[in-house]
């Protein structure tokens, strides 16, 4: 899984539809802050910065701003390259060079770019990283991912082992664990590899910033609790997650751009308006929705109008706390660096368990009064996946509203059915209608 | 000099070569069969297939030194022995083109890409996994609900200007897929060529994987004569920057199997004449 | 005993869905209670010395029809995970009292929540192991999560385990690795002798048995398996590697072998084999565990390799020490810590020269033609040019 | 008179249904499901249309009392007859077609054998039609695509052995001319062939002749009276391609359910194989969805695999189900993939397993997979109604209520003959509540 550190699709990747996007003053800003990410992993070589790669869901990114590292992101690499039309082909590179059809899309779009010479999703060359931060958090296939890259392409692998929250909880010695990882495995391994020395003082700095973010984030994403909701939850709030779950999280810019985005969503609120969607304002709300499950990106804009199209919002989604779990009341604390940033991976949403998804999905439902529950199961993810159709059920059961099920991939485009999603979209629709008639009815 | 013969028993269709091998390691043609199972017992084709062969060359079956099966056929009664198919195959296609260097199969239900080197040893080999609306079977029963002739096929493909691919996966979906277009108004040359396509892009993908860069491909199997498919072909190693490979037919490619099993039960039989002269000895 | 008596008692326990010998020892030892365990490894000796059976399930096989499981889960995801809640949710795992899932993939780690809803009554454990070989680091950790499991199964079984306990357990087992392995390299020596349709039913045995009765049985077809002559056949020797959890049906096995391939190591039941070596009797005995976790262990794709040159070193090793010609890489469809190994491993042997063919199965696989055809070209091709 | 009418286009067969003021069904059509959707649904709605005429002529000779006790009798020839006066004129234009392709000029000098060879069987075919649709005739097939063709396919094969003639070029003038009479929709001709199937009836039952007049007078007023399509949803898995608008299209979820809720009001449960997906429905006591499940993207143990299985051993669908009937075991099938089907099949043979017992194996690993689909949408629940073309299938209902009674104990299972029709009936349903029900609450609203 992962976010989409950027832009949505792009005016340049639409390039068949001329059409013009509509976006939010936030959403230029987020799509400079990406574009300069990419433009800084460009030039990071010809300015002597040093390169590293980490996985969204626990990533470290203020960690690794403390070495001057550049910061690549490969999943988002992955879904900007979907974004793009491209991935499809890249997928395919990585099966020809041997990977087999059934593994994680994410892992080939990225094993193929690097095959396919090494450019990056806006065209400039994407140098490889000097060192893969495994942080091993919420999905096995990352260890494999790192491991494959390595195996190909050199570079050094830093592990980072985050155990999972089995029970429900962060016991201590799981935190101590990590701490100590911290401290003396993966610290001392970006000192070497970089050539800094770690100040302590210097992440308090960035933690400090991250704070901040993290609270506006958690602002826009709740002001989906009203009726109607000014934000699409999962289509629109991949937008609003890309620079804090990616390389931006700790920085100054990213602070900035929540605030503005914070602002522009409550002027939303206070104008009563809707999500804002490519064409422009929402048509308007018939039906609240909770998602579980991460988005398709190779036909997300098909994707999304086929929602909207039919009144629909997303008000709430697991999708959009992949990058952390903020709306519980964490955040990262500069008093407590090294254990928070521990608790971070320690609570990222893949790395719940089943019964504390199915607690949040629940509350989701309740607290953002939502009309049912959609599963969009992504054949690549194992982590989601396996056993999504208990937490269908569990919550189906608990909160008496009905949940549906629809399928498809993230970056591989041969696995999206347009009819066939379309098909379930529909009857689910019509049902919850027919139902809400019925009650008026009867 | 000896007599072999070499069945292969595919879910298609059954073909038997008889061989007659002259002592210098040269081999040529005696009789040949080819026949569509069509709902019959392949074992019951073999054994007929066998009959056949030895009546038109005019011998006896004491007067053949191997008979080897290949394909489905592990456990013929008459056989002497059996060889895995795309062992079979790669020798066969050596026998056909001394060129090649890679052999594609696709067969009624999988396809196969199989990399070697100039003596038929198999270097690698891909196969087509379950889910294959790239198979021959498929080809056959869109072209009979278009109401194509299956020689017609390639000729028609050839003459698509704006192909349509297919995407599904899945061969049922793909048939509805084919429907779709159909109501559509797509042109039965595009659908047909849009197959060809789906088809030639699966097995550019099996080369790719075998390691393959250069040097001939030779089709074999009941498809070896699909020119479309064979110009697919082409188009999608290009497309794939696979230009080291250059794809060609044969017009008995549709024998490989059968060829390569009696070559093979040849350098068996002699090996074996070796090893019990020795152990006379 | 008769070698084909032992085996037809190994087929037996293989084949029974009902898990009639986890309930028989249960009768046996009233008030004694039965743990189940998920591929790949979990440490045995803690279950056993709290005087427990440890009960190794390793999905459902070909004979058992699916209808529940496969109601939890999409078509692209492995078979193991629906055939083992098809047994829960048919009641036949009720002889256990808990369940462990050790950390092999999202999958099983996914099951370990969907087990604790399921079943709410019964002791459930996510078994989490180190991916940090440090002894202060992750041994530090790995001890911490021995100690938490002899502390749970202690209170399940009302009974302190005490650390001479433990120290016995690692001897039992130590005694029953050692016979696993006496049997692997009798296999590699005599591959007809002990074909491994046979060696995988004996091992699949050690599963259900107390471990003491395992190792007999394991010494008992070694004596019978050397005793009774068998002929030798013209096969190519391969290693099987990428089988780890859901397992290929037997049919397959035996497809492999009769298609013209000895197979002479596998990564089958790798509990069994994950210490290579003996596990010291004396000491912490959590320490002496953790220890041999983190250094004495099999390599298997569920564990990190900290360094490149690491990959593919125990499969080298296999293919050198067992005088194998190739390798067959053999992995349930859509199992992600197999498929993604592959393609390293792949490399490492195309590096040494070593002939290789990979095939997908599921563990109700019902078609052996492709499997045979594959294998088959295999061994041609090996028998074919090697000899010559 | 006003009609609602439900159209479910399905992946292999649509489905027509036609309701009348009282929510009586008056008729029913089927057809194969062909590239043509418009035209699929016009020929099931014709076929519908021309049953509800049955079923009107039913009434009105009823009320005259002109047939007294052998109407039943009566009206089920004037069907057949009617149904073989049709067969009779699509089979005079497949000829024609067929000439047509073979003037062509790509058969060259095979022409005119060929030519000969079609004169020959089709001579045959029309010879032995009436034979196909007598009393008690059991066909392959309710299609004209279906019967034509197997009974065309085993003549040609005679005729060209007889000659000396390719087979396969005869297979190919059919494959290349059946799409294009099948795609012909036969409308207006239905008076015509209604009238000539009438002199055929009176022949067949010479009692009847002496009252002809009187039996023809009411039949000539129904056929004169207009039937007005008062509302049509559509409905299926090709709903989206017909031309309606978006109020009269119904998701096939909520029409099988509804469906299945008119025929048994008691259904909480609804299970549909159809022709590439399963679907299982829960409803409430009003026919309202409550929740629903369907297979993934794999058409895996749906319909279609038992059409692959037909094909492979060259038998009707109909006969799949009484073959498998007389199994003494069940053989275990673990893949229900639809392609490789007959790879299965050939697989089992291989190994001596008896035909019958492996056809008992393949019904129930498809019923198998539909109990996975029930479980992951909540189960099943009393009463229990199994819908789709499967439904038709004696083996498939036969292993479905075995693994109902071992899953979920006893419990009231409904099949209805004509459950193929559960979605058609469901959106003709919705269609008289468009206009009935909701013109009413409508009216109720403008009065409060
Ligand atoms: N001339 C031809 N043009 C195109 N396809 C053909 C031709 N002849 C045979 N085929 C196809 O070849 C397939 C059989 O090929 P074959 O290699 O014999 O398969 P198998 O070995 O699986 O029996 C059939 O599906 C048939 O449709
Ligand atoms: N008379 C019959 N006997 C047995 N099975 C039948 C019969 N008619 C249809 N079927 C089965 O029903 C399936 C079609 O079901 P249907 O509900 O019409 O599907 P769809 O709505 O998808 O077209 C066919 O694939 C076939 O397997
Ligand atoms: S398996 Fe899931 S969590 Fe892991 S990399 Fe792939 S998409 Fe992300
Ligand atoms: S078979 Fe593979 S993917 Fe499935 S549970 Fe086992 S390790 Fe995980
Ligand atoms: S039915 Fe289709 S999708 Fe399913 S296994 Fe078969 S080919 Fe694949």
């Amino acid at each position: 899984m992962s976010t989409p550190a950027g832009s949505r699709a792009t005016p340049a990747a639409q390039t068949t539809t001329p059409k013009a996007v509509v976006k939010e003053d936030a959403m230029w800003l987020q799509k400079a802050l990406i574009n300069r990410n990419y433009h800084d992993l460009a030039t990071a070589r010809e300015r002597g910065r040093k390169i590293a790669a980490t996985f969204v869901p626990g990533n470290l990114n203020e960690l690794l701003m403390c070495f001057d590292f550049a910061r690549s992101l490969p999943e988002t690499n992955a879904l900007q390259n979907a974004l793009r039309k491209r991935s499809g082909k890249l997928v395919m590179e990585a099966e020809r060079d041997g990977q087999s059809e059934d593994v994680c899309t994410y892992v080939k779009a990225d094993i193929g770019m690097f095959l396919q010479g090494e450019v990056g999703p806006t065209g400039e060359p994407l140098p490889r990283p000097d060192v893969l931060l495994l942080s091993y958090t919420g999905c096995f296939t990352f260890m494999k991912w790192f491991e494959l890259i390595r195996h190909k392409f050199g570079g050094e692998t830093v592990m980072l082992h985050v155990p999972y929250q089995a029970d429900g909880r962060i016991r201590p010695a799981m935190r101590d664990y990590v701490v100590k990882q911290l401290r003396e495995t993966v610290i001392p391994a970006l000192e070497r590899i970089s050539g800094v020395k770690f100040d302590i003082d210097r992440l308090r700095e960035y933690l400090k910033e991250s704070q901040k973010a993290e609270e506006d984030l958690v602002a826009v994403l709740q002001t989906a609790k009203h009726r109607p909701s000014p934000i699409d939850g999962y289509f629109g709030a991949v937008y609003y997650i890309g620079p804090i779950f990616t390389a931006f999280r700790g920085t100054p810019e990213a602070t900035e751009y929540y605030r503005v985005l914070r602002a522009e969503i409550e002027a939303r609120l206070r104008a009563g308006k809707g999500p804002l969607t490519p064409e422009g304002d929402h048509p308007g709300e018939k039906y609240r929705l909770v998602v579980e499950g991460p988005p398709n990106w190779t036909h997300f804009r098909d994707f999304w109008k086929m929602f909207y199209d039919e009144g629909a919002v997303v008000v709430a989604s697991t999708y959009s706390k992949v990058g952390g779990v903020y709306d519980f009341g964490f955040r990262h604390d500069p008093a407590r660096p090294l254990e928070s940033l521990a608790e971070y991976c320690l609570g990222c949403y893949t790395n719940l368990n089943f019964a504390q998804r199915i607690d949040m999905i629940c509350r989701y439902m309740d607290d953002y009064r939502a009309d049912g529950l959609l599963v969009n199961s992504i054949k690549s993810c194992n982590s989601f996946s396996a056993g999504q159709l208990l937490i269908l059920r569990e919550v189906e059961k608990r909160t008496g509203r009905p949940a549906a099920f629809i399928e498809s991939d993230l970056v591989d485009p041969r696995y999206f059915s347009a009819a066939n999603i379309r098909n379930r979209l529909e009857s689910y629709f019509q049902m919850i209608r027919q139902k809400r008639l019925a009650a008026g009815v009867h | 000099m000896i007599h072999t013969v070499g069945i292969d028993i595919g879910s298609g269709a059954v073909k038997t070569v008889l061989f007659r091998h002259a002592g210098d390691g040269t081999a040529e043609w005696l009789a040949r069969r080819c026949e569509r199972i069509r709902r019959r017992d392949p074992m019951e084709l073999a054994r007929q297939g066998y009959d056949e062969v030895l009546a038109e060359a005019g011998l006896a079956p004491a007067q053949v030194a191997y008979v080897a099966t290949t394909g489905e056929g592990e456990n013929a009664a008459f056989a002497t022995g059996h060889f895995y198919s795309m062992t079979t195959h790669a020798r066969g296609g050596i026998f056909l083109n001394p060129a090649a260097r890679a052999v594609v199969d696709i067969g009624a239900l999988n396809g196969r890409a199989i990399y070697m080197d100039e003596r038929g040893k198999v270097l690698a080999y891909k196969m087509t996994s379950q889910c294959a609306s790239g198979s021959g079977q498929f080809l056959e029963n869109i072209a009979r609900y278009l109401g194509v002739a299956v020689e017609e096929i390639g000729p028609l493909s050839r003459t698509s200007t704006n192909p349509e691919k297919v995407s599904s996966i899945c061969a049922v979906l793909a048939e509805t897929d084919v429907i779709n277009m159909v109501s559509r108004g797509i042109p039965t040359a595009d659908i047909l060529k849009g197959i060809h396509l789906s088809m030639a892009s699966r097995i550019a993908k099996l080369l790719k994987a075998t390691g393959i860069t250069r040097g001939t491909v030779l089709l074999t199997g009941g498809l070896a004569l699909d020119e479309g498919l064979l110009a697919a072909l082409r188009e999608e190693l290009v497309n794939e920057k696979i230009t080291g490979l250059e794809a060609v037919s044969h017009p008995d490619s549709i024998y490989a199997g059968a060829i390569g099993a009696a070559l093979w039960g040849a350098f068996r039989h002699a090996r074996l004449a070796a090893l019990e002269a020795r152990a006379a000895a | 005993m008769r070698l084909a008596d032992i085996v037809a008692r190994c087929e037996a326990l293989f084949e029974d869905l009902e898990f009639r010998a986890v309930r028989e020892w249960k009768a046996a030892h009233p008030g004694a209670k039965a743990i189940g365990y998920m591929p790949i490894y979990v440490p045995r000796e803690i279950v056993h010395a709290a005087g427990m059976l440890p009960v190794g399930l390793f999905g459902g096989g070909d004979q058992l029809e699916v209808i529940q499981g496969d109601a939890y889960y999409q078509s692209y995801i492995c078979r193991i995970p629906r055939s083992t809640l098809e047994l829960g949710l048919t009641r036949r795992l009720d002889c256990l009292d808990g369940m462990l899932f050790p950390s092999i993939c999202d999958v099983i780690r996914n099951l370990s929540g969907m087990w604790q809803i399921l079943f709410p009554d019964k002791y459930v454990k996510y078994f989490d192991v180190p991916q940090n070989y440090d002894d202060a680091v992750g041994g530090a950790f790995y001890r911490h999560e021995l100690a938490s499991l002899r502390d749970d199964l202690a209170r399940l079984a009302g009974r302190p385990v005490s650390d001479d306990d433990l120290r016995g357990s690692i001897a039992a087992y130590n005694e029953n690795r050692r016979a696993v392995r006496d049997l692997y390299a009798f296999r590699a020596a005599r591959p007809w002798q002990a074909p491994t349709a046979e060696v995988y039913l004996v091992l699949r045995a050690g599963c259900v048995l107390p471990v003491e009765e395992h190792t007999r049985l394991v010494r008992d077809y070694l004596a019978a398996a050397e005793a009774t002559p068998r002929p030798k056949r013209d096969n190519a020797r391969v290693v099987l590697t990428g089988a780890f959890c859901e397992q290929p049906p037997l049919a397959l096995i035996k497809s492999i072998e009769r298609a013209g391939c000895y197979i002479v190591d596998d990564d089958f039941v790798l509990v069994q084999r994950w210490l290579v070596e003996d596990v010291p009797e004396s000491g912490d005995p959590l320490d002496a565990l953790a220890r041999a976790f983190l250094h004495r262990s099999t390599q298997t794709s569920s564990r990190y390799d900290e360094k490149r040159e690491d990959k593919g070193r125990t499969l080298l090793a296999q293919v050198k020490s067992r005088g194998a010609e190739g390798v067959i890489f053999a992995a349930p469809s859509f199992c992600d810590p197999a498929l993604l190994e592959r393609p390293m491993l792949q490399d490492v042997l195309a590096r040494h020269g070593i002939p290789y063919t990979a095939f997908k199965y599921a563990e109700n696989t019902g078609q052996m033609a492709p499997i045979r055809e594959q294998a088959g070209t295999f061994a041609d091709s090996i028998k074919l040019w090697t000899a010559a | 008179m006003r009609l609602f009418i439900g159209i479910d286009l399905g992946s292999t067969t649509t489905k027509a249904v036609v309701l009348d003021e009282s929510r009586e069904v008056l008729g029913r059509g089927i057809t194969n499901s062909r590239s043509n959707y418009d035209t699929a649904a016009a020929v099931a709605k014709h076929e519908a249309l021309v049953a509800a005429r049955f079923a009107l002529f039913r009434r009105a000779l009823g009320k005259s009392g002109a047939l007294g006790a052998s109407l039943d009798a009566f009206i089920a020839q004037l069907e057949r007859d009617f149904r073989l006066e049709q067969f009779l004129e699509q089979l005079g234009d497949l000829e024609a077609e067929c000439a047509k392709n073979v003037a062509t000029g790509r058969f060259a000098e095979a022409a005119t054998a060929v030519g000969a060879a079609l004169a020959e069987t089709f001579g045959r075919l029309r010879e032995e039609a009436p034979s196909l649709f007598a009393a008690g005739a059991r066909r392959k097939s309710d299609f004209f695509r279906d019967i034509a063709g197997s009974r065309y396919l085993a003549v040609a094969e005679e005729v060209a052995k007889a000659a000396g003639l390719r087979y396969e070029l005869l297979l190919n003038v059919f494959d290349r001319s059946i799409l294009a009479v099948e795609n012909r929709v036969y409308g207006e001709n239905i008076s015509r062939n209604l009238l000539a199937a009438l002199e055929r009836t009176f022949a067949a039952l010479p009692g009847t002749a002496a009252r002809a007049d009187q039996i023809r007078a009411p039949i000539r007023d129904v056929l004169a009276t207009p039937l007005e399509e008062t509302y049509v949803v559509g409905t299926g898995y090709g709903r989206a391609r017909l031309p309606f608008s978006k109020e009269h299209i119904r998701s096939e979820i909520l029409c099988h359910g509804l469906g299945a809720h008119v025929m048994y009001p008691g259904t909480r449960t609804v299970l549909d194989i159809g022709g590439q997906d399963t679907k299982a429905i829960q409803v409430d006591a009003h026919g309202i969805v409550e929740s629903f499940q369907m297979n993934d993207r794999c058409a895996a143990g749906c319909g279609r695999y038992l059409g692959y299985i037909a094909d492979e051993m060259n038998m009707g669908l109909h006969e799949l189900g009484p073959l498998a009937m007389k199994a003494t075991k069940t053989i275990r099938i673990n893949s229900t993939c639809t392609v490789f089907a007959g790879a299965e099949l050939r697989d089992r043979l291989a190994l001596g397993e008896r035909r019958e017992d492996i056809m008992a194996g393949l019904h129930r690993a498809i019923v198998l997979r539909a109990m996975s689909i029930l479980a992951r949408s909540g189960g099943i629940r009393d009463e229990f109604t199994f819908t789709g073309g499967v439904a038709k299938n004696e083996a498939a209902v036969k292993a479905l209520r075995e693994l109902v009674f071992e899953n979920y104990g006893a419990m009231t299972i409904n099949i209805n003959p004509d459950s193929i029709y559960t979605g058609a009936l469901g959106a003709a349903t919705f269609a008289w509540r468009a206009v009935c029900e909701e013109g009413r609450v409508a009216e109720r609203r403008e009065a409060a």
